[in-house]
């Protein structure tokens, strides 16, 4: 378990770097932003001074060396909008976002689990049963953007039943968390489904059955082993739901990090975009993480490191 | 009629059929058997026979897709159609199921102790603590050391035979009438399998159940049973008291498939009777179809005694002139002087730990030496190193420390480009027949494909099939086409397309029926008769070893245990680890 | 929150208020986005002066003022105006303000806005004179941005991310780029606004203001998409109003480099654009194509009497031809549009360049977020051949605004001596008659050289929910102060 | 989610493929054949009739505001997405298809190397990773490919990786090894043949991540440009009159939904189907003797 936890570490250590390097890269080969920085008009002096005050003047090496160690502090400069740390915005939109993706994340996972239950539980299931599945490979083909687009036009202008946009009152999470889990709901009920399949086709079920259990309890015992590639899914989903809310939070106006990160970059805010882009890796890589070590909790044989794999 | 016969059957099958219309499979066809209490009853046929599905039929696991007609009643009370209700009533109480590989058939994500109290507390309306305390109480029961730590264990955390115990454990922990037991020791090493069957047979007695025991080892059944019931294509063609259906079966397929499994009583090397010649030499052309026709008697005036097996060894066409076991070239004896062919040398093959496991030394200073055209036997249980050394022969393995010299050279150092040209010397035959030939590729591209193309190459894969016993048409079909037997022939002909002089084959008779099985051991016979090839024959089964080799090194835990003359390992074994291990080979021919 | 509709907020003295892009700094020297940042903190803060919905300059923390030397303005403050937290609003605090602004060190975003302030001097505790370096009669309206901090507060605080000032209203709650709610204050010192809590809602999408309208989830909303009209006039809980922007569209021509240097192509575009067919569809006679003017009738100085370029295309292809251009020899322009920065920009972009499509010019079209195009267009100084830019000078004065057409202007992108040589004479007279005349040829010049292509004013289109009192302005300003509920009782 | 999870459904998967292969053919047709079928010029516009309803004014699916044929338009905007979701297939498909072949035969540095930089590029989202690109990378067609093309190839390379590191270990491609069969010829005929259906599933699949992908940056206006027909970039530009004129928005969108439906269904059906000819078959027949070994 410590060997697993380290080389898990190693892994994740190295994933941050790798993908802040590509950040960094990304962002100074297309210039010096310190001519970005500078306010409309200012003479190239002032540029340099500016360039010179942040530091993009000294060699790239250098410079590189610095960003990690400002990166891995949550320091960067202010944002050019904001005009405060950039961090600091992050962090102050951080709320919605993960309120937004928690509450997507949870109901995905519940429709998921009715829909893994009521399609992969019985036993030769029939085409009537199979509706549901239908219903998540369709949520699977519509662009979130669009899902959004519908939702709005219906339930928000037509029906005038729920809030459009921004984040005010309790009801405005509705349209964009179910948006949101329309993207992650199709893989989390598919793999649990399949899964759910695949257990109750394993010799361990079929010995449950041998031995008296009932259905309910043969398919409750398969429904533990089908959690874990689902909850491996999950945290895979929560990483792709960060990228989702950039969309979703653009369709809603929902103020969080993603939005934050389409307007930073149409602003041309370089730390801010970077702060932005920093956390929401940061965030990937962690969840990640998290849900490996639960699965090192849930399954016994990863718990035990036996030296066979699966 | 004999005295058990006038009780009362326990379980009885009648015109049971099991087919899957889906599937287009009819797997169990009209089959009717019996089982008494308290008697064990063997359920033996080779592979797709349709043995686990009527296994299955009785405690009506088969759900939904299945289509099953006919009767089978337990104690009188029908089960084909009986609601879900009755059958969980039964399941487990009554009649319970032991299945083949422990390791997938228990929970993985569950401990051992709390599946077996489960288990219990489905049918007894007792208390969590009460039912592990009968976990604990059975795993003990069934010799497992301090039980009540083990209890809280996972299945991964046992070894292959100690989970079988756990399988039993579970099914006998509601004292059943029956237990159906599906192959329960196949997956396992002999040693081991001795000892569960040991323990099985010793619950039998004590709780006085009735065992059903599917099996394909006519050892496990002539150890175990009081009757074999005999299956093929989903018919039971036989069925009787095992002392006469080993010795005086009355259905050709019967005797044929008693005869083609090598014994430690007959003599080595002479060829073994094979199913095809040995229904032919019976009752004249069959084909497969009706071959499992139960009707299908031996006619009067067949040979009594052990008709099954031909008198003569040389039959059919292609014999070698000598014959028999002198022929066979001994290293340091026969042509003493002569250099040793294959000389391995204090070979150590060191497997490197990873961050979750332990570096493992899977060949620890192994020597042995075989002289051209000899015959050399590695038997070993599961892991001992034998794949691993034949993987070193082949430079798919590099060694750790050592040599092995081929014609005096030291191929453990050999560059990729050497390895090349020392495939013509060194060729394999692996065990899986089925994971061993390339699915996307026809069969004359294998079997040439380290040879440069053209007319010659066509020519040369012709006469390589021939020499296997395939049409050479084949060379052009894929192998989807072919049955286990005709891929291991493939399998074959393509080692010997480089013209080898070392043949090692790994296990290559593991994977098929015993029928087949004696096909492809007169085929390599032959072959290396044929062409005075030295061979490396690598097994887990003492008995096929002693058929094949007439010099044998036994493998444990990596080191050889020793190395002799096949008569001297098996008469005068020099160590106590080759004793158990002739001891734990089962052989038909004991008492039951 | 339960029955959160219009009417319960009109009891309550609440409104709910769109903006279209976030609020992003809390300090008021260091923004000029009039429709969001300036209007909420407006009411924050409180200015000397301030412009009126009718635009005339009006009294806030000044009471009086009168130009005491040409150079030389003198102010003197309201006797009560004091900061929230109790500290009075003194010449002092003006004279720290106008230090505050002028140091270059800060790099204040509105320091641009005051060319010839020099200095603040002390007169008294409640008077204070503010100095130029050349008589500027813009400078009163410039003073109507100048919001002011209370010195001690502003050295311990971040003015750009929390605000205490002495206007109407306090923050209660803000984020960066979230919903803004503020509180009227009970001890303000000037006359107590009728709507008591605002909050400020982030919609920067067109579609949420309208359905965020049409729910009764929001009360106000400035600036709307005409292309909404019609659905916001068939809701009778809507009030909707209609009036001309003081900002202009057109489309500006490099007239530095390319086919533009040319003047008959920039007058071929011109005849090529249908506007009155753009206003009337697109814009949905919201407004009246453009006289060929830089500027809106608002602005003092405008020029009457001038008339567009008509809708001919043949004259249009003529002109090309005779410039050189044809099947042989194809136009190729490029035409750059901010993304959603202005109402129906991208739509009226399209439409002009299949106008221009039709007279043989192919036009491609680059749709870039604001800040791009601006650092395109001030820093990199590389233009497109066209733009759709909308333009307007916060102190609606035509020298202000023809300022951003003379020749070093970095925003002109047009040399021309004629026009430079009338607004630099106009801007240094004092003789309104004559500064006129000067304006009037400068317009003419304009109108004749075309170094943009004339559209329409930008409409300024706005709705507030029935019963709710504002009278919108033709400026971007959108201050709760100015409103409130009919019949409320506060 | 690797495609073969999606084994064991019961699509009723012979009409679901085939209704697939025919959406997703008639979507080709469309992009080929717009300038035939096409009743207007897409750019055209008519300002005299903007906003006008699906059957008036001679417009079957109406216009939109600028009056321009909404048929048309939906006609020709087939082609941006089918051209760049295909090319951004072909680009990721083959490159991480390659990568997985080396890194799962070679294994040791190279397979360690490559296999972080996939970890790596799936640590970055997706869609921020693209919207970086293309603001700082410059927006055109090329840069909208390649940024699709980088985010889907680890799909690819870690399938095709796995299936080789299995293949590896298979015995045929042993014997090929021990029988001095060149590298070359190892690679071609024992491994690529083994992971060719599963790149063909795959590619399909990918399709429609691509084809979501292109439409939901187009959608954020990194895509392609006004006045270009493109079905994300009309969903964008009607959103704002979903109220009065819902069909400039909904239709587009619908004949995206249909294009990824049909290379969904297709690629599950692949999938179904396992992917390969012969490959898949001789995995279902397992060995009886998988004897155990001890834990
Ligand atoms: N669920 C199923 N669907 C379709 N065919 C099946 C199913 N189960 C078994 N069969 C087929 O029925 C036949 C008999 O299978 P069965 O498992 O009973 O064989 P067996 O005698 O137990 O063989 P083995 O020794 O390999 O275990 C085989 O051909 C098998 O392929
Ligand atoms: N590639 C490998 N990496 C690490 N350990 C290995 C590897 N291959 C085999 N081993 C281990 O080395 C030991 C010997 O394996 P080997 O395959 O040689 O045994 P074997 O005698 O052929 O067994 P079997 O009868 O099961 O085929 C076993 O414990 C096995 O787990
Ligand atoms: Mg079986
Ligand atoms: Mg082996």
């Amino acid at each position: 378990m410590i060997r697993f936890l380290i080389r898990r570490l190693a892994l994740t250590v190295l994933a941050v770097w790798g993908a802040l390097s590509a950040v960094f890269c990304l962002l100074h080969f297309s210039g010096n932003p310190a001519v970005l920085m500078a306010p409309i008009g200012s003479p190239p002096e002032k540029v340099a001074q500016l360039s010179h005050a942040l530091g993009y003047d000294r060699p790239l090496a250098e410079q590189y060396a610095s960003f990690f160690g400002d990166a891995l502090r949550g320091h960067f400069p202010d944002s050019l909008t904001f005009q405060q740390p950039a961090m600091d915005v992050v962090l102050q939109r951080l709320g919605a976002t993960v309120l937004l993706a928690a509450v997507a994340l949870a109901g995905a996972a519940v429709a998921a689990l009715l829909v893994g239950l009521w399609t992969g539980s019985r036993e030769g299931g029939g085409a009537r049963r199979e509706w549901p599945m239908w219903l998540v490979f369709l949520t699977q083909s519509v662009p979130g953007f669009y899902i959004g687009v519908l939702l709005v036009w219906v339930f928000g202008v037509e029906l005038a039943w729920l809030p459009t946009s921004g984040a005010t009152t309790a009801t405005s999470i509705v349209l964009p968390a179910v948006t949101l889990a329309c993207g992650v709901l199709p893989p989390l009920a598919r793999v649990f489904r399949n899964n759910l399949r695949g257990e109750l086709a394993r010799p361990y079920s079929r010995t449950g059955t041998a031995l008296g259990m009932s259905r309910a309890r043969v398919v409750r015992h398969a429904a533990y082993g089908s959690m874990l590639p689902t909850v491996t899914v999950l945290g895979l989903e929560a990483g792709a739901l960060l990228g989702g809310t950039v969309i979703v939070e653009s369709v809603f106006s929902w103020p969080g990090v993603g939005q934050l990160a389409i307007t930073a970059l149409q602003n041309q805010d370089y730390p801010l975009v970077l702060a932005d882009l920093t956390f929401l890796i940061i965030a990937f890589v962690m969840v990640n993480l998290v849900v490996d070590l639960l699965y090192g909790v849930l399954d016994p044989r990863v718990r035990h490191q036996a030296g066979e794999s699966r | 009629m004999t005295e058990v016969e006038r009780v009362n059957p326990l379980l009885e099958v009648s015109g049971l059929s099991v087919a899957f219309p889906d599937a287009g499979v009819e797997a169990v066809r009209e089959v009717s058997w019996q089982v008494r209490p308290g008697e064990t009853v063997g359920l033996v046929g080779e592979s797709g026979s349709g043995k686990s599905a009527t296994g299955l039929a009785v405690l009506g696991l088969h759900g939904p897709r299945a289509r099953i007609t006919g009767s089978i009643r337990l104690g009188g009370q029908e089960l084909v159609g009986a609601g879900e209700r009755t059958l969980r009533e039964l399941r487990g109480r009554r009649v319970s199921m032991v299945f083949q590989d422990a390791l997938d058939a228990l929970n993985p994500y569950r401990t051992v102790g709390a599946q077996i109290a489960e288990a219990y507390r489905l049918h007894h309306d007792v208390k969590r603590s009460e039912a592990r305390t009968r976990a604990v109480e059975l795993l003990e029961r069934v010799g497992i050391d301090r039980p009540g730590r083990r209890a809280k264990e996972y299945p991964h955390q046992f070894s292959g035979g100690m989970r079988q115990r756990v399988m039993i454990a579970a099914a006998l922990v509601n004292e059943p009438e029956l237990v159906i037991a599906d192959e329960p020791t196949t997956a396992l090493d002999a040693t081991v399998q001795a000892q569960v069957l040991e323990l099985l047979a010793e619950l039998q007695r004590e709780m006085g159940m009735a065992v059903v025991l599917v099996t394909h080892d006519f050892g496990v059944i002539g150890q175990m049973c009081s009757r074999v019931v005999v299956m093929y294509r989903g018919r039971v063609v036989e069925q009787g008291p095992t002392d006469r259906i080993l010795t005086t079966a009355e259905h050709p397929y019967t005797r044929a498939l008693v005869a083609s499994v090598p014994r430690m009583d007959d003599t080595p090397g002479t060829r073994l009777a094979t199913v095809p010649e040995t229904v032919a030499a019976l009752v004249g052309p069959v084909d497969e179809e009706s071959l499992a026709d139960p009707a299908l008697r031996i006619p009067s005036g067949a040979p009594a005694g052990n008709p099954a097996r031909p008198a003569t060894p040389d039959r059919g066409p292609g014999r070698s002139p000598g014959g028999g076991v002198g022929a066979e070239p001994r290293f340091g004896k026969g042509r003493g002087g002569e250099d040793p062919l294959l000389q391995v040398r204090s070979l150590t093959v060191t497997y490197p730990g990873t961050l979750t496991r332990p570096p493992l030394k899977a060949v620890d200073d192994v020597d042995f030496a075989i002289a051209p055209g000899e015959s050399f036997g590695l038997v070993g249980e599961s892991g001992s190193g034998k794949s691993t050394i034949s993987r070193v022969l082949l430079g798919l393995q590099r060694a750790g420390s050592g040599s092995v010299h081929f014609d005096g050279e030291d191929i453990t150092r050999a560059t990729r480009r050497r390895r090349r040209e020392l495939a013509a010397g060194i060729q394999m035959v692996f065990q899986d027949p089925y994971g061993s030939l390339n699915p996307d590729r026809r069969i004359g591209d294998t079997i040439g494909a380290a040879l440069p193309r053209g007319a010659a190459r066509r020519d040369r894969v012709a006469a390589l099939l021939t020499e296997v016993g395939l049409d050479p048409e084949l060379a052009g079909a894929y192998p989807d086409r072919l049955s286990g037997g005709m891929r291991q022939r493939v399998g074959i002909a393509r080692a010997l397309a480089p013209g080898p002089r070392l043949l090692v084959a790994d296990e290559p008779v593991s994977a098929l029926d015993v029928s087949v099985q004696a096909q492809v051991l007169n085929l390599l016979t032959q072959l290396r008769r044929d062409r005075g090839l030295a061979m490396l024959f690598i097994s887990h089964d003492l008995t096929v070893v002693r058929h094949m080799c007439s010099r044998i090194a036994v493998l444990r835990h990596g080191r050889i245990v020793e190395t002799g003359d096949r008569e001297q390992i098996m008469e005068r074994p020099g160590s106590d680890y080759t004793r158990a291990l002739i001891e734990a080979t089962p052989s038909p021919r004991r008492p039951a | 929150l339960p029955g959160d509709t219009p009417r319960d907020r009109a009891d309550a003295s609440r409104v709910v208020i769109g903006l279209s892009a976030a609020v992003t700094t809390l300090d008021p020297m260091n923004t000029t986005s009039v429709g969001t940042d300036l209007s909420v903190l407006s009411s924050v803060h409180s200015s000397l002066v301030t412009r009126e919905p009718d635009l005339t300059i009006g009294p806030d923390a000044a009471t009086s003022w009168r130009r005491v030397a040409p150079t030389r303005w003198r102010f003197h403050l309201h006797p009560r105006a004091a900061f929230a937290d109790g500290t009075p609003l003194d010449a002092d605090v003006v004279v720290w303000n106008v230090r505050r602004l002028l140091n270059a060190d800060n790099a204040l975003r509105m320091t641009p806005n005051f060319p010839s302030l020099i200095r603040a001097e002390k007169v008294d505790r409640r008077t204070v004179d503010l100095i130029t370096s050349r008589p500027d009669a813009d400078l009163l309206g410039a003073l109507s941005f100048l919001y002011l901090l209370e010195p001690r507060w502003a050295t311990r605080h971040k003015p750009a991310t929390q605000a205490m000032g002495s206007g109407p209203y306090t923050i209660t709650s803000y984020s960066p780029g979230g919903t803004i709610e503020l509180r009227a204050r009970d001890d303000y010192w000037g006359p107590a606004p009728a709507i008591r809590r605002v909050t400020f809602r982030i919609t920067p999408s067109e579609a949420a203001r309208v359905s965020g309208l049409l729910s009764g989830e929001l009360d106000a909303v400035a600036g709307l998409d005409p292309q909404d009209l019609n659905r916001l006039r068939a809701d009778r809980d809507l009030r909707i109003q209609r009036l001309d922007t003081t900002r202009m569209a057109f489309i500006k021509l490099n007239t530095l480099k390319g086919p533009m240097r040319d003047v008959r192509v920039r007058r071929a575009v011109n005849y090529a654009v249908d506007k009155r067919a753009i206003t009337s569809s697109l814009l949905k006679n919201t407004v009246d194509p453009s006289p060929g003017q830089l500027m809106t009738p608002s602005y003092s100085g405008y020029t009457e009497g001038l008339t567009g370029y008509p809708h001919d295309p043949d004259r249009a292809r003529a002109l090309l031809r005779e410039a050189g251009y044809g099947t042989g020899r194809p136009l190729r322009l490029e035409l750059t549009v901010p993304s959603g920065q202005y109402v129906a920009g991208e739509l009226v972009v399209q439409a002009v360049a299949q106008q221009l499509r039709e007279i043989g010019v192919s036009v491609k079209i680059n749709s870039v977020p604001f800040a791009v195009y601006m650092q395109k267009y001030l820093q990199q100084k590389a233009m497109p051949d066209m733009q759709y830019i909308t333009q307007a000078w916060p102190t609606l004065a035509a020298g202000g605004l023809y300022g951003l057409f003379v020749s070093d202007s970095p925003y002109a992108y047009w040399h021309d001596e004629e026009f430079t040589g009338a607004v630099t004479r106009a801007r240094g007279t004092d003789d309104r008659a004559e500064r006129d005349t000067l304006y009037g040829r400068a317009a003419r010049r304009a109108r004749d050289q075309a170094p943009v292509l004339f559209l329409f004013p930008q409409p300024g289109l706005h709705a507030t929910a029935e019963g709710l009192n504002w009278r919108a302005r033709p400026d971007d300003w959108v201050r709760p102060a100015e409103m409130s509920w009919k019949g409320a009782t506060r | 989610m690797s495609p073969m999870d999606q084994r064991g459904r019961r699509f009723r998967p012979g009409a679901a493929g085939a209704i697939g292969a025919v959406l997703l053919a008639l979507v080709v047709l469309m992009a080929l054949l717009a300038p035939v079928l096409a009743p207007h010029d897409p750019l055209a516009q008519d300002l005299a009739h903007t906003d006008a309803a699906p059957g008036v004014h001679g417009h079957p699916l109406g216009t939109d505001q600028l009056g321009r044929d909404l048929l048309s338009r939906l006609l020709y905007g087939a082609r941006t997405p089918l051209l760049v979701g295909a090319l951004a297939v072909v680009c990721g498909g083959l490159v991480g298809t390659l990568l997985g072949l080396l890194s799962g035969f070679a294994r040791g540095w190279l397979d360690q190397v490559l296999s972080r930089l996939a970890d790596v590029q799936l640590a970055l989202p997706s869609v921020l990773l693209a919207l970086l690109v293309l603001t700082f990378g410059g927006q055109s067609t090329a840069v909208l490919v390649l940024v699709i093309a980088l985010t889907g190839w680890p799909a690819y390379f870690r399938l095709v990786r796995s299936r080789v590191l299995a293949l590896r270990t298979m015995a045929y491609v042993e014997a090929s090894l021990t029988q001095g069969v060149a590298t070359w010829r190892v690679l071609s005929y024992d491994l690529l043949p083994g992971v060719r259906g599963l790149v063909a599933v795959t590619a399909t699949l990918d399709l429609s991540r691509a084809v979501l992908m292109e439409a939901g940056l187009t959608y954020l206006g990194l895509g392609a440009q006004a006045p270009a027909p493109d079905w994300g970039l009309m969903v964008a530009e009607g959103q704002g009159q979903l109220l009065g004129a819902w069909w400039i928005a909904v239709t587009p969108g619908l004949a995206l939904v249909a294009l990824v439906i049909g290379a969904n269904l297709l690629g599950e059906r692949l999938a179904e189907r396992g992917g390969g000819r012969r490959a898949a078959r001789s995995t279902v027949k397992k060995t009886v003797t998988a004897r155990s070994t001890t834990a």
